[in-house]
């Protein structure tokens, strides 16, 4: 790829949809209100496992205000599946999590819903839904849902397993699969060193501001509006269609701004019922969850035990691994546990390994992605093991990872070989960073980590409008989560060479915006970054056959140039027009241009990354502290480079909080005892240093300005980083997450 | 011919064949020729995706070939959701 | 339930509505005012989303009666702007790229406010503590606490 | 039920008055603790009485002897007031610990005690610098040491019908001084999982004269140690005589496992903390 002259891709203009967000104008999922607006509330169940044997709702439809209640029986559980990219959804079980039928399956899983006329009296309502339960044993770890005696959630449950297994009675394993390659016992023979260890991450949550929140609206000919803070309008727009049997093109599904994601915003929790209540009372209905009802009936992400054993060569060239990888996927079948196996050793190249990963139901909540959905809990225990390696044969952290690093050509785990990728330019840069040369103060542990995530491709579409005053709008149907507007406005100037603050980026409703896949994978800016692109050159083609039609000449005597189309054989008469004079003429050149353009792109190219930290730990409390962190990726190539440093940033500070407290605590009976930010600690701003990024550009050859997806492998390398850090702290390997100071101050005083 | 190579998985379905080279137009005719020649592929090709020279590809059925594509199949992940 | 009936200053404006007696102030400015400017994360004053100036202090408006704010001064995300010019602290967030989402964006531009108000020249340090009580997920937090110390060298240069 | 009232008497007598009549009523000063039961369902009073509006309770009046501060005058107005800030450094930490910049701006230490959470932050440094609660009723005024006022998690002496007024700090004698700190694992927004706060007099040579060392979140209330205090009397606050202190108020803890942290890890830390802070107190008492 012939490096390339940017304009406007690679600098810093301020994002379009900022003003209306720091003067408190944009709309977010709970601020709209319609008027005749009735409140829906959710009843939640009160145990973690129990059968449901009646609902009674007489009680409570006798509060006034009320207007109607909704139980299971109200809806039937459709057997459909909702091919979405690579993932086809089981709406079966999305139907079930929305409403229990014969069993609720969590504490916090909704029973009934009902709607009145305040939220207050709906509160008050859904406190009267009496409801009978047969309590059960609550599973709560994969190593009881895996016992021989375990008590079964899913009667049907059959295991889903790559390679292909003969079903063996009840389980809670809903899937496994295999990766292999070489020889691992002859692998592990050639080692002169060989660490195993077991890691366990706890349940987490993505943490993201903004509650689920919906409004949702029939109109008398039957057609549905729905509002809601969602990652992808269009998937809320099918899944709720398919679940309730309702024809598709009957719903326009209005994305609100989103008050962040981070993957938890994928699935459906309260459209659907919005929907149900607002056609039995004929009136607009608005659902909010609760922070509480956010953690414990949203989808946090798995709770992991991941087992690593790897050998290598007293030189550091590691020549065998075997994993087992246990992710709980909650009620229903779906951990990110196959992602977690395929980029564990995705960043080395290991000539011998095999590595299975487990799908084990549990009754907590189902997960939902969440930022490189499995890969960072994989990445805990590759990048731990490689640290003691190194460690043990007083060998270099980055010239190890470096003897191993994958190159171009070299093949991943999961099968095809590499093109073009950026890991060695990755660990290069933490070698040169300031951060890496600077001494280790006193008392501090430093730790480094890597990490590898796919990102995604998937449909995308777009469209731009040339307005007759030479600016344009851009439509996509997008959700801006962290600047994406901004990068596709950027993206339209590059290609007609307008300022970037002359072109609109708007995202779009259900109705208006062509298909286009969820905000997540990392490939807003990839994906439908390519659609925006692709829909600019059709505007450019279009304004050289406005030009052609001026100048009386065949197209191909014109050419683009940079925001404008110039003549093959200029003259006196004929000289460039600029996109802006070419614009003035629209109407007597044929009238309006709108570019289109729709794409379903490969996979981006991978992202690496690798995270630098600091820790500070005080041996008498346990108690650490972050004092210094650098976190270098390869971008690809930065559209707006202070929105990828932040996407680098934040997924660093998330990874520290996971890595440090964040953790769902239950009790014995399967009931989450920190379901607020009090408890459930995310890190505050006087938590964290500033976090210094350092971002790499290796052009990824499939997008036309070699951009990668940034928003995901940030939070891969933290946990590693951090838990390698406390390592050299104190001496002591850390093998289980939250690294809290109780955990470590008993590590400490234990000695071992 | 396309070089279709199987991952030690799927080996146990094509005689313990890691590699075989194949004429098809495209990924539709690929696959529908392997599972006639490797029956025991069928179940697993349909919860696999397909790379063709190192580009995952979700929906690839219709994606032409040349006599130079490397074909693997991947496991299918959620990219970014599951 | 009776509703009260309360009379304050919102933004500088006298503005009267009727509330429960347990109405939080937040569901009195979102729900009553119709300014929904600020938000909510948690309604348990944890997560400063809802951040109001209230008497010349910063509050969660979550754990504020809306009965409280009887004869009160309040300032809201709405009324940090003048007429059409940003505040500095806007501005700098803009500039900075100091918000991804923004669902948290006008709690940190509040408080942000009733810190400069209050200590013209912050050290970056006292930004964070001061901050503690805002949650931001998207950010970590770096351009955010840039974003303030860069608006308050702007704002004292300006005075000077 | 939903609360149905809303009050803002403007005097004591009037406050009084209301809650003798009304039983259910619950007191609303900063609301910091109570919103957010009320909210979670968990008191559900028939009537709230702002008592904000109620000289007495929101003024902070220094004289020779010490300081009053009125129940519900806000964290952050103590921080600032002068004579706390010079006779009372300790206490000013523990305020300026009372949750976020926005609860600092609400949260009382009337409410603090009132809510009588073993974890409060400012009851420790209360304790150790003899601060005494008075409460109001129908019968006239009592003065109850903040030792005792509360008497079990969310339970206080407070009989039906009465209001906390105020608190009163004596002023210290000289070459006295307080520090505390509690062990959170973030920087900020957390509830103690335990502290510690120590007032120690000094004489002109550096020996310990008197001490008073109270430990939170380690018990049902927060406790008065007087065996950590006995530690450190008579020394100079040497490293042993820290060391036993430490150990005497491990001792006295007698911890909870919860979601915060585990009795051990409490037990251990308290001690931690009381020799860390009781250091901190002698250094500044030394400094007068």
């Amino acid at each position: 790829m012939s490096e390339r002259i940017f304009t406007a891709v690679g600098t810093r203009p301020v994002r379009h949809d900022g003003v209306d967000k720091v003067t408190g104008r944009a709309n977010y999922g709970a601020d709209l209100s319609l008027p005749g607006m009735l409140h829906g509330v959710v009843v939640r169940s009160p145990h973690a496992h129990a059968r449901i044997r009646s609902i009674d709702t007489q009680a409570a439809a006798a509060v006034p205000g009320v207007k109607g209640i909704l139980t299971g029986k109200d809806f039937a559980l459709t057997n459909a599946k909702l091919g979405l990219g690579e993932g086809a959804m089981d709406l079966k079980d999305m139907s079930d999590n929305l409403l229990a039928r014969e069993k609720a399956l969590y504490h916090g899983h909704a029973v009934a819903a009902v709607v009145a006329t305040s939220v207050t009296a709906a509160q008050e309502a859904a406190r009267l839904v009496q409801v009978d339960y047969d309590v059960l044993e609550p599973v709560l770890s994969v190593d009881r849902a895996m016992e021989a005696d375990a008590p079964i959630l899913h009667e049907s449950m059959v295991t889903q397993a790559h390679p292909a297994v003969e079903p063996a009675g009840s389980t809670n394993v809903a899937g496994r699969m295999e990766l292999k390659r070489g020889d691992i016992e002859a692998g592990f023979k050639e080692a002169d060193i060989i660490v195993e260890r077991v890691f366990r991450t706890p349940t987490s949550h993505q943490g993201y501001i903004e509650p689920h929140a919906c409004v949702v609206r029939v109109n008398e000919d039957g057609r549905i509006n729905i509002w809601t803070t969602t990652q992808g309008p269009f998937l809320v727009r099918d899944a709720t269609a398919a679940i309730l049997g309702l024809d598709a093109a009957n719903l326009k599904v209005t994305p609100s701004e989103i008050g962040g994601g981070f993957g938890g915003k994928i699935p459906v929790y309260l459209e659907p019922l919005a929907v149900l209540l607002a056609r039995m009372t004929q009136r607009p209905v608005k659902m909010v969850m609760t922070r509480d009802e956010v953690f414990r009936a949203s989808g946090p992400t798995s709770a992991t035990k991941v087992r690593l054993k790897m050998g290598a060569r007293k030189d550091g060239t590691i020549v065998a691994a075997s994993a087992s990888l246990y992710y709980e996927a909650g009620a229903y079948r779906g951990s990110p546990s196959g992602a977690g196996a395929m980029c564990m050793l995705a960043p080395y190249s290991v000539p011998n390994f095999f590595i299975e990963a487990y799908d084990v139901v549990v009754n907590k909540p189902k997960v939902a992605a969440y930022r490189a959905p499995g890969s960072p809990m994989a990445a805990l225990a590759t990048e731990s093991v490689i640290d003691e390696i190194a460690q043990t044969l007083g060998l270099d952290q980055i010239e190890m990872r470096l003897q191993n690093a994958v190159k171009e050509g070299d093949r991943a785990p999961y099968g095809p070989p590499y093109g073009p990728i950026g890991f060695r330019q990755v660990l290069e840069a933490v070698r040169n960073s300031a951060h890496w040369k600077s001494p280790v103060a006193p008392g501090i542990g430093r730790g480094l980590a890597c990490g590898f995530w796919f990102n995604a491709g998937m449909s995308s579409s777009a469209t731009v409008t040339l307005g007759s005053d030479g600016s344009a709008a851009v439509v996509t149907g997008n959700p801006d989560i962290g600047g994406t507007r901004v990068a596709q406005a950027q993206m339209v100037a590059e290609e007609l060479g307008i300022p970037v603050e002359r072109v609109r980026p708007i995202v779009a409703d259900t109705d208006t915006a062509g298909f286009t896949e969820i905000t997540a994978g990392s490939r807003t800016c990839y994906a439908t970054g390519m659609a925006v692109i692709d829909a600019s050159r059709d505007v450019r083609e279009q304004l050289r056959g406005r030009a052609a039609k001026i100048w009386g000449v065949p197209l191909d005597e014109t050419r683009w140039e940079h925001g404008s189309v110039a003549p093959v054989n200029p003259s006196a008469e004929r000289t460039a027009l600029t996109v802006s004079e070419l614009a003035s003429k629209l109407a007597k050149t044929g009238g309006p241009i709108i570019g289109h353009a729709a794409v379903n792109p490969p996979m981006a190219g991978p992202a690496f990354a690798a995270h630098i930290c600091d820790l500070e730990v005080d041996r008498e409390t346990g108690r650490s502290r972050v004092v210094r962190y650098t976190a270098i990726q390869d971008a690809g190539k930065a559209v707006h480079p202070s929105y990828v440093e932040g996407q680098m940033q934040g997924g660093a500070s998330q990874g520290i909080g996971w890595a440090l407290n964040e953790e769902y605590i239950y009790s014995a009976n399967g009931v989450m005892e920190n379901a607020g930010f009090l408890d459930y600690r995310m890190p505050v701003a006087s938590d964290l240093p500033m976090i210094d990024t350092i971002i790499v550009e290796v052009p990824h050859p499939a997008h036309p300005y070699g951009v990668r997806g940034v928003g995901e492998v940030p939070i891969v390398p933290p946990l590693g980083a951090v838990a390698n850090a406390m390592s050299h702290a104190t001496g002591l390997r850390f093998t289980e997450l939250p690294l809290s100071p109780p955990r470590v101050l008993e590590r400490i005083t234990q000695g071992s | 011919m396309a070089i279709v190579h199987f991952s030690s998985t799927l080996t146990r379905h094509t005689g313990g064949l890691h590699q075989i080279t194949m004429d098809a137009p495209r990924v539709h005719e690929l696959l529908e020729a392997l599972v006639a020649r490797f029956p025991g592929l069928a179940y697993e090709l349909e919860h696999l995706a397909v790379a063709i020279d190192g580009e995952v590809r979700p929906d690839a059925a219709y994606e032409a070939l040349t006599s130079q594509s490397e074909i693997y199949f991947v496991p299918k992940i959620a990219g970014g959701f599951n | 339930m009776s509703k009260l009936h309360i009379e304050t200053l919102v933004n500088g404006e006298p503005v009267e509505f009727l509330c429960a007696p347990d109405e939080t102030l937040l569901s009195a400015l979102r729900n009553g005012l119709g300014l929904t400017g600020t938000k909510e994360g948690c309604g348990t004053g944890d997560c400063g989303a809802c951040s109001v100036i209230m008497n010349d202090r910063l509050v969660a408006s979550c754990l504020v009666l809306a009965a409280e704010a009887q004869g009160a001064s309040v300032t809201t995300v709405e009324g940090i702007a003048q007429g059409e010019a940003l505040h500095p602290l806007q501005q700098a967030f803009l500039d900075e790229a100091a918000l991804q989402c923004g669902i948290c964006t006008p709690g940190f531009i509040v408080a942000s406010k009733a810190l400069l108000d209050m200590h013209p020249d912050p050290s970056e340090q006292q930004v964070r503590y001061w901050l503690a009580g805002n949650l931001c997920r998207c950010t970590g937090y770096d351009k955010i606490v840039r974003a303030v110390l860069g608006a308050a060298a702007k704002m004292r240069s300006a005075q000077a | 039920m939903h609360t149905q009232r809303f009050v803002a008497p403007l005097t004591v007598v009037e406050a009084l008055r209301f809650i003798e009549t009304e039983p259910g009523a619950a007191i609303l000063a900063g609301g910091t603790d109570l919103l957010v039961q009320y909210q979670g369902g968990i008191r559900r009073p028939t009537a709230f009485v702002d008592v904000k509006r109620i000289p007495e309770l929101m003024r902070i009046a220094a004289d020779a002897d010490g300081v009053t501060i009125g129940a519900g005058v806000p964290a952050a107005d103590i921080a600032a007031h002068p004579a706390v800030r010079t006779w009372w450094p300790g206490l000013v930490e523990a305020v300026c610990l009372i949750g976020s910049t926005q609860i600092q701006s609400r949260g009382s230490l009337g409410g603090n005690l009132c809510n009588a959470s073993p974890a409060a932050d400012s009851t420790c440094s209360l304790i150790v610098n003899k601060a005494v609660a008075i409460v109001a009723g129908s019968n006239g005024e009592r003065q109850v040491p903040v030792e005792h006022f509360a008497t079990a998690p969310g339970k206080t002496l407070l009989q039906p019908g009465e209001l906390l007024v105020a608190i009163r700090l004596p002023k210290p004698v000289a070459h006295t001084a307080d520090a505390y700190q509690r062990l959170i694992p973030r920087s900020e927004m957390d509830i103690a999982v335990a502290s510690a706060a120590v007032s120690v007099t000094l004489d002109a040579s550096g020996v310990c004269t008197s001490a008073r060392v109270a430990i939170g979140a380690v018990a049902p209330t927060a406790l008065l140690v007087p065996d950590a205090a006995d530690a450190l009397v008579g020394s100079v606050l040497g490293a042993a005589a820290l060391s036993t202190a430490a150990a005497a108020a491990s001792a006295a803890a007698r911890p909870i496992d919860d979601k915060r942290g585990p009795a051990a890890y409490r037990r251990t830390v308290v001690g931690v903390l009381t020799k860390r802070v009781a250091a901190i107190a002698a250094a500044r008492a030394k400094e007068q």
